[in-house]
């Protein structure tokens, strides 16, 4: 497991700044999803929706080292990748709530946010089904020589599919500037991991030729480092990498998973949120090193707070798409 | 229906009622799929299985969908009557390869000599607001493939009956079930009963017009026809039960009395299931016919996530009402 | 087609030419396949491709058919205007996720906001001695989802214009090649020019009986129109050339004239092509139909190997004309 | 790479009759396929055929390693496994001619052979098609309890297939008896392995719980030797193996590819033909430890010839199936 090095004595004002900005983006992702949850609960939210609440640091990590035209793809799992890429809350809730003024007009709803404004090409709830278009992604990036690169999120149960190992391969021998980022949280759906995938994970993508790395997801410094050394060789030309982030997701596989302990113990989730929560370990480490004070990140939470409340109204407020929108957008 | 089904059950419990008698009776009989066993599926249509018969035989799987139906396929070959547990049935696009170049082929191109008794069971159906990745009725494409078997019940009776037939049969058998239909209650008996394929199923008798209708559209209809009832208008509900084997008598005869028709189906109306029923009909009552043959499926569009567009991509008990008054000359 | 067009190309020139051209025109075009570039293809369709335009751009790829569609789609959204040869239309069924729940859908899902302006290039047809896993023709399952267009030539001079106005187009389209017309020989403008979607053609008029016929099927429709005007019958053979769009108003007009029809496709006949396209005819001239649409697909069999057999499976200038015969009531 | 373990000194009467039987099989194939060549060229044969010549020794040093109720799954380049596995080569003739009394009654031929009565579940035309096949074939084997293992051959050009990765993982998760078995003959068609598979090939089971290794595809005796091996450990319920098998096919990917010039070279072909052919190096080895002359091979391989005359002749005068035979089979 690869840790970050500490940073410490050559901290600059300009590194607090950037771990701070990683904090006030995690938090986003926290009270985004919190506010979700809260949406379901009240019977706002049509259909369903998966929380990426405890693996923040992963998408905020690795985020935080991307250009703003370096493109991402995502998952069921989504709105944390895309709030990490720089969506707006607002237009995020209002597409949960198939709103016009959604970032798909209300077409794609949780499953399927997506914004060239940021790169991101859309979230996926085909499980794997991102890898293709990631991986072509970084097939055009190569082609048009601006140093673009492509991540492409997915959860370990990813690994079961095929196509994952197809366009790995394919990025290996063609030297793509993608990395493929596995957010192992230990299950898919109601199943632990281990039942359902050989061997050593880690290995599944060096035996395609990809350079691979596993990083605990949690801290997301460590995830920060990591992903710039990738995505540095990734831009040089070097090819793509694979990284095995190792996370946990707080709450049910969707908003309904409720009762969870026929698969997993109460305890086992107190464990994660107690010791392992990445913003504490963040604000941990800033308090350590004295980078920030619980008031500085205090006062990113409230803030982030205000900005969720007005988000979700905003959401809330907004019309649905005209019944006579249905048959627009089907060819371009 | 005999007439001792007092018992109703869940259309879900049909289901798993049927698994449950054929596992006792055929140790052969397997599930394979994704969160099957302690999680009993998602929509828990399997709760309980793994209980009863242990997890070699109601297995967990990766999230493979061409890995696990191939075993599938191979097991079958070998001796197992695998059924495999295709959780949405837009991942079918995964299991093509199996189930059209294998599964369908094997028995044919060995000249008769392998066969590949398996099930794939697999849920259908929009509305749900799970937008356009959750929401696909593919039956088509399995329609128009010689080698398999292709079954949609409408009712909890026939989810029992045609799935116990589909798990006895020797031959390939891809089963729909609407995701919408798991809650829906209906008389079903507690002994031992199969549906034989290629029978359609009169679900409502009427002589103005026949709707020819599938799956959850059963209901539809059947809705619609309550409608026209009260406007005067006789409807006949057929479900043909199986789109492979296709009853097309008992199609073609109850227009030849009703003279006008509506097929009605949840996929794509586009080159679907409507287009082959339709032409069936057209041609096999094309002199009592006093009205072109019409087809309701879903909109030529992905299925939207927004719940007020979604609603308006499949056919409804009110706008099948409203064409079949149309087609019988009531505007 | 222009009156200058003197120049005869084979098809597979035809859609050689069309590449060249298209990649000539606009960098952003590439080729993606298994041995498309040194080799040019088993058909030998691309020969030539990679010598002018190098191996970055005519890309030799594993045997991972999803893999590199998917790869297809995301250069697609992002910049590229790629074209994915898939070598036999049979393995399409290892491109369905790709095609169906990615490449169809992104652009709606996304609200319009992403494009994927992408093209399957794929062989269809059978009679090549090549067994049930290598002579399907799968283009049914394509034109049943929405997003997607289905594109079906049937001579050398539509085969250019067709696929250029695919690479132009801004959404994936499917292309299906006739592996037996490659060697067919027809007049080819060496000037640019398009041919649009959804536009039949009248390849031959008539007033008796309509042939609406696909891809290869066209030429066998041409065959037997030549032996009905031996005995006095006068066949329109039209061919729909893009499945989606559909030119339903052509057909339809044709039929209303002749008041019979065929359709005739080299796909199993069982929920295929022909479904809809006599649906759609049987709708629209339902008031001037003398007898009922008749349907002519592949037998609802696998491809057998056996020559005898194979031959008897697809439909033949013979059996058609037999079929028209029958049809217009000369028996 | 294994190397067989000499074994000379306890050489018994049983284990030469065993390698003279491998050199029989090996020698059937060779005379088989050149029979299918003479038939195409002699315009006799429908279609095309895709020969085993120059790979015998993988085949064959496996298959002898199996019971008959063991079941195997092949290839487009298939008619060396159902020979290896036991079929007879005037029904196989007679399938490649599209006649009745063929293996498949004619509806499958050369890509489609497949033959209850040896175990052999089919020959494939799909790349790496029968992959869920053959670990289907392994999971009823374990569930049947009788100790069958099922073998899966495929050249590497499947290793593009995602699939073949899903069935490993399942494979190595249920403990499966089924050996994958990759002929690496170097090209897949017209093109060069390493230009389509990056990495290391062996690492590709390992990656996914399975054990691995390569072999000398030439060299019968040391596919024979790895073979019982990792059947044993598959008979045991030690679950899967991956073998590489390296070798090299002498003709064109088809009958029809006749000039290879511009994906490989003569010298290429002549240097395998030459120093790495599969009888020769049996028969060296049966030599230099005096465990059978010339004359016994010339006896065996005239023997051999004369069946396969007798057996093509037969096909050759088999009538075809009836056309009305056409619809029968589609369904049990
Ligand atoms: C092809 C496919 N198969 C199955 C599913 C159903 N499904 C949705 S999420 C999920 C589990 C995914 O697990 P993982 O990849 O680990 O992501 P996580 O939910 O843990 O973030 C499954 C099986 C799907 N969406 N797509
Ligand atoms: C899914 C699929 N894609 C492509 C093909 C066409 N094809 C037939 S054989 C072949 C090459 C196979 O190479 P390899 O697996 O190395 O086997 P070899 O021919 O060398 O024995 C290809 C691409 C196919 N039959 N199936
Ligand atoms: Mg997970
Ligand atoms: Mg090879």
């Amino acid at each position: 497991m690869t840790t970050a090095t500490d940073q410490t004595k050559s901290t600059s004002v300009l590194a607090t700044e950037k771990y701070l900005g990683m904090y006030r983006r995690m938090t986003m992702i926290r009270f985004f999803e919190e506010q979700v949850n809260e949406l379901y609960t009240r019977a706002l939210m049509p259909g369903l929706a998966h929380l990426y609440i405890g693996e923040e640091a992963v998408a905020v990590g690795i985020c935080e080292a991307l250009r703003n035209d370096d493109y991402i793809t995502s998952t069921h799992r989504g709105h944390g990748h895309c709030l990490a890429k720089g969506a707006s809350p607002d237009r995020m809730f209002a597409e949960l709530l198939g709103k016009e003024a959604g970032y798909c007009k209300g077409k794609g709803g949780s499953m399927h946010i997506a914004d060239p404004d940021t790169g991101n090409l859309g979230a996926n709830a085909i499980v794997a089904g991102s890898a293709g278009i990631a991986t072509g992604a970084a097939f055009s990036a190569k082609h048009a020589g601006k140093g673009q690169v492509a991540v492409c999120f997915f959860g370990e149960g990813a690994l079961g599919q095929g196509v994952v190992y197809e366009v790995m391969n394919l990025a290996a021998l063609w030297k793509l500037p993608v990395i493929y980022v596995c957010e192992n949280n230990l299950y898919t759906e109601y199943t632990h991991f281990s039942e359902t995938l050989a061997g050593d994970l880690l290995t599944r993508g060096a035996a395609f030729g990809v350079p691979s790395e596993s990083v605990d997801g949690q801290d997301v410094r460590a995830v920060h480092t990591v992903a710039t050394k990738m995505i540095a060789r990734a831009r040089a030309g070097q090819g793509p990498s694979f990284l095995v982030c190792n996370t946990y997701r707080y709450t049910g596989h969707h908003v309904g998973d409720i009762n969870r302990e026929y698969y997993r113990s109460k305890q086992e989730e107190q464990q994660w949120k107690t010791d392992r929560d990445p913003l504490k370990i963040l604000a941990d480490w800033l308090f350590s090193y004295g980078l920030a004070d619980a008031q500085a990140l205090d006062a990113i939470r409230k803030e982030v707070g205000e900005q969720m409340a007005t988000a979700v109204n905003f959401a809330i407020a907004a019309p649905y798409p005209a019944v006579d929108k249905v048959a627009q957008d089907v060819y371009a | 229906m005999p007439e001792t089904a007092q018992r109703e059950l869940t259309f879900a419990q049909a289901v798993n009622e049927a698994l449950a008698e054929e596992m006792r009776r055929d140790a052969r009989v397997c599930i394979l799929g994704e969160d099957v066993a302690e999680a009993g599926t998602p929509f828990k249509v399997l709760s309980g299985l793994v209980q009863e018969f242990g997890v070699s035989r109601v297995i967990d799987t990766p999230i493979s969908e061409a890995g696990f139906t191939g075993v599938g396929v191979g097991a079958a070959m070998t001796g197992m009557r695998p059924v495999i547990d295709i959780m949405f049935g837009d991942f079918l696009t995964l299991t093509m390869d199996q189930m059209v170049n294998q599964a369908a082929k094997v028995h044919y191109m060995s000249g008769g000599k392998w066969k590949v008794p398996m099930v794939l069971r697999t849920t259908l159906g929009a509305s749900r607001r799970s937008a356009a990745q959750h929401s696909q009725s593919l039956h088509a494409w399995f329609s128009h493939v010689p080698g398999l078997k292709v079954v949609m019940p409408s009712t909890p009776y026939d989810a029992k009956g045609l799935l116990k037939s589909a798990i006895r049969d020797e031959n390939p058998v891809v089963f729909f079930e609407d995701k919408m239909m798991y809650k829906l209650k209906g008389p079903v008996p507690a002994e031992d009963y199969t549906i034989p394929f290629g029978v359609a199923d009169i679900k409502r008798e009427g002589d103005d017009i026949t709707l020819v209708a599938t799956s959850s559209m059963v209901q539809v209809a059947l809705e619609a026809a309550v409608l026209l009832e009260s406007i005067g208008i006789s409807a006949e509900v057929i479900d043909p039960r199986t789109m492979w084997p296709l009853d097309e008598k008992t199609l073609i005869a109850s227009v030849q009395k009703t003279s006008r028709a509506i097929v009605i189906d949840e996929g794509y109306e586009r080159y679907g299931i409507t287009a082959e029923i339709s032409s069936v009909i057209a041609e096999g009552a094309f002199f009592d016919l006093e009205a072109p043959v019409k087809r309701m499926g879903a909109m030529h569009v992905p299925i939207p996530f927004s719940p007020p567009l979604e609603d308006a991509t499949v056919p409804t008990g009110q706008t099948l009402f409203a064409a079949a008054k149309k087609l019988c000359g009531k505007n």
